[in-house]
């Protein structure tokens, strides 16, 4: 047993950490945030200049890292400077290459930006109700159908797409600008499109992709729990900070007991989140990998609004300003919920099994 | 015991209903139901559709314009009003000023605003909030001198919601800085094309301006503006503070966000299923369900023994945490059933790409921006501390 | 609109309340509650002379009362001092004979204690699964099946009992002492029974008895939330009390602004709890009788469940006491929800509406 | 960052679960299983058999007859004799009492009493808490006053747990009323047959015998049984309550609730089918499985944390909270599962009379006595205060 991050993974973590908060700070997140194209391409090479992306694939995919632990690092950083830049599609993208057998050179080095197209307007979070359909023609495939709300989606060059064939999910590539590619920004920062398909070529990938994706959905949910705990380690922070600080009746707003107790049930629900993301990030990759991303996603559901809502009410009217960088934590952290499955779809999945 | 209206309260809302469906231009419900913020030509358009009828200032009594409505009366009102997706009544000049002049004001006074709030010639806002003055009003530090028959201000609000459309604002000020501190405050009323006053938006969390600041720069207020006696402000401050709170449940609006809570889940899928067949969610509307309809009448109960003894009693503080939690509540189901749907900026997005249900598009941005609610007009802790002191005793 | 008691029952609560706190107090009572027979026949007596069952019935079925407030009325005031009498089966039992078309003399006089036996370990809330049989037999029938935990069935002259004959939910009474009824007493106090029925003789009353039988436990939600609420307020008022007068380092805990906080939340719940229990005894007996019953129970569940367990928190180890009532309160208020349906039965039937 | 155990604890794991199998009599952890009180006899039976193994004192070092256990062997070993349903270890004379004579004691008193301890021949009680001092218990008022070479006392203790079966009490005593609250306390061994000792038993909520008041007059205790220095004992209390914090979360014995939970859900029915399918009750089991999963984590985390330190942290308060919560949250399902046939008082109705289903029949009593877990050992209240101090630094 050991709750300590080995030396490589502390400095990566380090050197990301340094990284956002030295250059890329509140202010040019926002502006990367929330102008298109809701990131920022400077900020994309410097990251991937510093490892993220291999950080986020196996060795023998080309990468140094793969590991659900690897994955919690580079996100938990993401998570604390509410960087908007899509490296969580490039990660999904990135076990699903893996799966695929196919080359990610361009992925992870950068080059390439990857975004993951499986949700519909009818089929947010499962794979049962996909509407896309692939057909054959000449010697690849034409994909039609609407993907919605595809993270990343706005500033990908590449989308893998998930669509029906012959009765299966299947994967498939398309090169972004040969779909109808429509991005906007999100009201919590960071970009999404809706993509339009209609006979869109696209390369066949797997024929049968529901295990290849199950799995990517499993990384990128140990991603967005590792990214929720690093911004709720700093709402945490800023709101104890304020609670220090703010003066009502003379004294500072911390001394009062009820909101003393507040901050407390915060911590704790902190650290319960912090335990589950670790949990889903050991099983990742193994056989009990779904249930623990969902037990992790639900709990992270929970403790994000519960965070999010109780920093708002205790900072008072402060924190409903666009101005205070504790209201775009609180934005994320309620948001995030709703990538990958929220609360109430992960935990039915646990009741079910 | 009866829960009942009278016949003549039930033909009142018959009414009320009827000349909501006449009246009321389908542009302005469109507008609320879609759940932006609303222009403030729609604003005084329906305040002048309302004072036509003699129905814009429900809480006046009759002699200054008013309906001369019962607590029950104005409770059916704001009841149908929320059916009908009526706009919301700016209540700075209609609720909060107008009640304090017909208490505090001079003849002349009464003469000369009263009216103008009625026409809509004067949008009134609110200077009462400022930066290190939030719950804690009364240790407020905008200072007004008396200079001959002027005073002069010098300080900053904060919260001045909707202050981009008035044209004036009224403020609690600082008269005697050597006293007890709510025994140096007065209450004034402010031109705000005055020489010296800088408004300046403040961007909401979920992007919308909706409050702004005001700062105040050697502005010179005539005396006469002066309402009640220097110094008597905090009086009239608590006065205004606790007057008007019939609707401080925000019943009517919780009603009309469960109905678009309902409809939306009988509307989206989840699953391959309507939600509302999801049986979590489902029971999570049941659950806020009942919540609101206890609410309902705990409401009234208390409309009840406010109308018995005449005004409201420090039990009302009940209807502002239970009625705030119960509509942030709705407002998270709302936006909890769009799924990633919610998570576009509201107004990116054509409606023919924009993946959330028209009318709906606004659901995240409204739960982020409904927030304010348990943090505004008194915050819940503070509402917590009263009924410590008033119920509990303790 | 009119929040207020007509003048008889306020005569009816003042008179109730004042003889269980004068002739019933608390030692009594628990001597009552927790020795068989699980009730004092002397107090049965003599809530019964003060009017208490006349109360619970219509003029047409020779009381003076019968609506949801006159019920309401009677068992806040039960409630209030934890009263362990069988009442309530009196007034199931009285709503079902006026279905039934019977002359209930005997049980308003009090005369003949009444339970009403629809419960079994495999249905306990439903009429679904009932699975006592009735089978004709000479002039009459007979029935076979367990039912269980009949509150108040350890003191009961007679049983109504819910049975399945052609295929219907039937209504029949039986004589308590031609059915083999074993008594105990609750952990809440007052009493129950088995009772096993093998081929004992019974009258049919109605052949069709599930819109009686739903009427009867719409009466008897109303009861119970009465009850609750009437055992909330005095909870409530026993802990502000002690949050008065108990000191630790040095000062009233009242003083803790977490426990003050805390304590306007169980204010607020009770208030909620109130309200909803006026809405469904002005709805007894209408078309959405049911629907608002429901809504009660279960706001009652969740509102019991709180002030009993937030009671005991802010108390400290002197509510864990059997000596000290609030112990006592706070159980009543937590197995009330197993009375009539629990909190999840009862949001299942207001979501399936 | 590495969550599996190493092979040596593999190992070790495996053997206390062949332990178990293979030595608890069926008879003990049926009894553990029925929930109901334990009978002195079983507790006595198992230390022995537990002492014979050289497994009894858990949390001793070798010298004093311990096993020499990590904290995560302890930690395994909890795990395990939860999943066999054995008994608690007595934790008075074991994890209080042994400890602090090993820290504060003379070599005498460890050589006398510590074998004593681990072979049974004393039970030990604890003489903390008295009516006036819960939370605060530096407050407390029995007295000892020196006379000769013996110790005086007067007072009255309480909520001492199983005090019935034991023949000695440990107490922190006031021996100086003139100083500060803390610098006038002692910790004193007395045995119960002194004259002027009276145990009353305290009857709890659920209506079982599990706690006592003791009452003192004039109890004359030699001198040579005050543990470390006179007016030193605060310090002791405070080793003692911040000692053995490994188990404060109860992680196993939730874990042991959980599987009892889930097993009544696939038994008991409601509206025909098993529990288990109706969704509202499978929610708030997998809500809280979830909770239990990550609390397993945290544990292991600040174990891991305590391991490295020496010592635990104030965060362990963190595990008190959360780990009661979620204890009297499963306890709270248990007794849901049933419907009414929770609410017969246990004991009173023969096996095939009861509603319940065997070892269910104590589940509305295990969830009032449970209520306790957030009250004693520092309430959650307190923990929340000390977190307030050490965490947030508030």
């Amino acid at each position: 047993m050991d709750f300590d991050l080995t030396e490589d993974r502390q400095m990566l973590s380090d050197s990301l950490t340094r990284y956002l908060r030295e250059k890329y700070p509140f202010e040019a997140r926002n502006k990367a945030a929330y102008e298109a194209p809701y990131h920022s391409q400077a900020h994309w090479e410097a990251l991937s200049e510093l490892g993220t992306l291999y950080a986020l694939a196996p060795e023998e995919a080309g990468g140094f890292g793969g590991s659900g632990f690897d994955i919690s690092v580079v996100f938990e950083a993401m998570g604390g400077a509410l960087c908007p830049e899509p490296v969580l599609g490039a990660l999904m993208a990135s076990r699903l290459l893996s799966a695929a057998g196919v080359d990610q050179d361009a992925l992870l080095s950068g080059a390439e930006k990857y975004a993951v197209a499986t949700g519909e307007i009818d089929a947010w979070y499962g794979l049962d109700a996909i509407g896309t359909q692939a057909k054959p023609a000449g010697d690849g495939y034409t994909l039609s159908g609407r993907k919605s709300v595809v993270y990343g989606g706005q500033a990908a060059d590449q989308l893998l797409v998930a669509a029906e064939l012959d009765g299966k999910v299947a994967l498939f590539q398309v090169a972004a600008d040969a779909a109808s590619v429509n991005g906007y920004g999100m009201i919590d920062g960071g970009g999404a499109a809706e993509v339009i398909l209609e006979d869109t070529p696209a390369t066949l990938l797997l024929a049968d992709a529901a295990e290849a994706l199950a799995d990517a959905a499993n990384a990128g949910i140990v991603a967005l729990c590792a990214e929720a705990v690093g911004a709720m380690d700093v709402l945490q922070q800023m709101t104890v900070e304020y609670l220090r600080t703010r003066k009502q009746f003379g004294v500072a707003i911390g001394k009062f007991q009820a909101l003393q107790h507040r901050a407390v049930d915060m911590l704790t629900e902190i650290e319960q989140a912090r335990s589950i993301t670790i949990k889903a990030a050991a099983e990742l990759g193994g056989p009990e990998a779904a249930r623990y991303a969902s037990m992790a996603k639900n709990l992270i559901g929970r403790a994000g609004r519960l965070v999010a809502e109780e920093a708002i009410q205790m900072h008072g009217g402060i924190a409903m300003t666009w101005e205070y960088p504790g209201s775009h934590y609180a934005k994320r952290l309620v948001m995030i919920d709703a990538q990958l499955g929220d609360t109430d779809y992960h935990l039915s999945r646990v009741m079910a099994a | 015991m009866d829960l009942s209206f009278t016949p003549e309260e039930q033909a009142f809302r018959e009414e009320v209903r009827t000349f909501f469906a006449e009246n009321l231009p389908k542009e302005m419900s469109d507008a609320v139901r879609a759940g932006g913020e609303l222009t403030k030509d729609i604003m005084d358009r329906y305040h002048a559709l309302l004072n036509a009828k003699g129905w814009l200032a429900s809480t006046w009594p009759e002699e200054f314009g008013g309906p001369g409505w019962s607590p029950v009366q104005r409770h059916i009102f704001e009841e149908e009003a929320c059916r009908a997706y009526a706009p919301r009544i700016v209540p700075f000049g209609l609720a909060m000023l107008g009640p304090v002049l017909q208490k505090f004001g001079t003849k002349a006074q009464q003469d000369h605003y009263l009216p103008r709030i009625l026409s809509g010639e004067d949008w009134w806002c609110q200077g009462y909030s400022e930066p290190g003055a939030g719950s804690d009003l009364a240790s407020l530090k905008t200072r007004a001198v008396r200079d001959g028959d002027h005073y002069v201000i010098n300080g900053q609000k904060t919260w001045t919601t909707l202050g981009q459309h008035a044209n004036w604002i009224f403020c609690l000020v600082r008269t005697d800085p050597d006293v007890k501190q709510q025994e140096g405050i007065s209450f004034l009323l402010v031109d705000l094309a005055t020489p010296g006053i800088e408004m300046r938006p403040i961007k909401l969390i979920e992007g919308g301006h909706e409050v702004n600041e005001v700062f105040f720069t050697d502005v010179r207020v005539p005396a006469e503006n002066l309402v009640g006696k220097e110094n008597q402000g905090w009086t009239i401050a608590k006065f205004l503070l606790t007057h008007e709170r019939t609707n401080i449940a925000g019943v009517g609006f919780s009603m009309q966000s469960l109905e678009e809570v309902k409809a939306l889940a009988r509307k989206v899928m989840r699953n391959g299923r309507p939600l509302i067949e999801d049986p979590l969610f489902a029971a999570r509307v049941a659950q806020v369900e009942i919540d609101l309809e206890a609410m309902k009448l705990t409401n009234l109960r208390m409309l009840y023994k406010a109308q018995k003894q005449g005004a409201p009693g420090p039990e009302t503080s009940i209807l502002k945490i239970k009625g705030t939690v119960i509509g942030q509540e709705l407002k998270d189901l709302a936006r909890r059933a769009l799924g990633p749907s919610a998570a576009p900026f509201p107004g990116m997005l054509s409606a023919n790409l924009d993946p959330a249900p028209e009318d709906a598009a606004h659901n995240a941005a409204r739960y982020f921006n409904n927030r304010k609610t348990s943090i505004f007009g008194g915050s819940n802790e503070i509402q917590r501390n009263i009924l410590t002191k008033t119920m509990l005793e303790l």
